[in-house]
């Protein structure tokens, strides 16, 4: 990783604060022009479901999560990023993930969350299982091909 | 001895987190694993029906199937991630 | 705009409370699984700025950045978007302008936070004075031409 | 009578904000309307030096410098713009 990138992984049952995460890698620093921040939360359209379970492979997860910061590091001039993942039962409305990219321009921090977005959703070893209203269970969340192709757009280019 | 973890559906369908193994000499790449595995009983092959779709870590790293698992570790074998 | 897109524009001279912002877009909604913020902050590399001054056109400041609104929440299906940004003596290290987009999916969200903030910065009357630690005017800031490049990536088509 | 509003350094350089001014007939479009701004004294010479980096508002709209001026309520003078 660059020097002076600070840089931040979690996986955790608690939630987080933005607002927080974004002090700690701005606060003090005269070369953060431009933060990026993703949430990811909990959907719930239809109105029947209790909670999200996230599972995940401890200690790969953090490795993996890791790995994807350093890569995005390499191509963009970012100098913080933060990435957050919940696990355990996630209720509708509340935070699944949190990523935060800062640099000094606006397009490295947009790029440089992007790609860790669609690198976590189909290479971090998380999974979702469903959890209905009525008490039964709607099962394991199938993988989106979209999230796998949402990852070729990253191939061959800095700025896809 | 070969230790193996399993995640979400996996874990589910064979029953158990994790077990060490001894696995045959002529076991030595990741789809020889699966193969082996399946034939162990009811929830593997439960498991294991679609060989391809199973993703696999050894020490924590992403590999494919073609991978040798001479020197592992720690297998993990999971469904494709579903996180973010 | 699509039927439900909540929209707010603000000029001020107040900074902004992101996590206030983005929980304003997301509260009692089960839609909201995707929040993208940017945040545009004053830098001062050198140490040597004491200030921006941002000067706006208002009125006019307002009504375009709304019209860049709409045109967001015309490609992509956005739920909610905020934009503000502040006028007047700006320190190093302060905001000045934040955007929050919403969406179901995180492509869209960042999609239209990043066009929002690529038609805002040559778009959207404002004009930024450096004012310097030695009681100087350090003068105002260039236009960039990277600025105007950044607008043709959105064109002809809606995933750049 | 026609309202001119002026922002950051064409502002200073004219020296003013905003003004009114009565526009001759041969006034026709915003190309004309700076060309006809610049020989109005040397504020406005220096503020028009380059008039195509000029960028013009009509009624709170961006316009280019072919648009005509007929009917504008109030027409804005300013340098390519630097917020975000």
């Amino acid at each position: 990783m660059t020097p002076g990138v600070v840089s931040t992984v979690r996986v955790q049952a608690e939630d987080f604060d933005i607002a927080a995460e974004i002090d700690r890698l701005t606060a003090g620093r005269g070369d953060a022009g431009a933060v990026v921040t993703f949430t990811g939360l909990c959907r719930d359209e239809s109105g029947t479901l209790s909670a999200l379970e996230l599972e995940h492979y401890p200690g790969m997860a953090e490795a993996e999560i890791r790995r994807i910061c350093i890569e995005a590091a390499a191509r963009w001039p970012v100098t913080g990023l933060t990435v957050i993942h919940r696990h355990g039962m996630i209720r509708p409305g509340e935070n699944i993930v949190l990523v935060v990219a800062v640099s000094a321009h606006r397009h490295a921090a947009f790029d440089a969350a992007g790609f860790i977005m669609d690198f976590l959703k189909s290479r971090a070893p998380f999974w979702k299982k469903e959890h209905r209203a009525d008490g039964s269970s709607g099962g394991w969340v199938d993988a989106k091909e979209t999230d796998d192709a949402a990852l070729a757009r990253w191939d061959g280019g800095d700025t896809p | 001895m070969t230790k193996l973890v399993y995640f979400a559906w996996v874990r589910e369908r064979i029953g158990k987190a994790e077990e060490t193994v001894e696995l045959p000499d002529t076991v030595k790449t990741v789809a020889g694993l699966l193969l082996w595995l399946k034939g162990r009983g009811e929830g593997y092959a439960a498991a294991l029906e679609h060989p391809h779709v199973i993703r696999v870590a050894i020490d924590q790293e992403h590999v494919d199937h073609a991978a040798r698992i001479a020197g592992a570790g720690e297998i993990a074998l999971f469904p494709p991630m579903t996180g973010g």
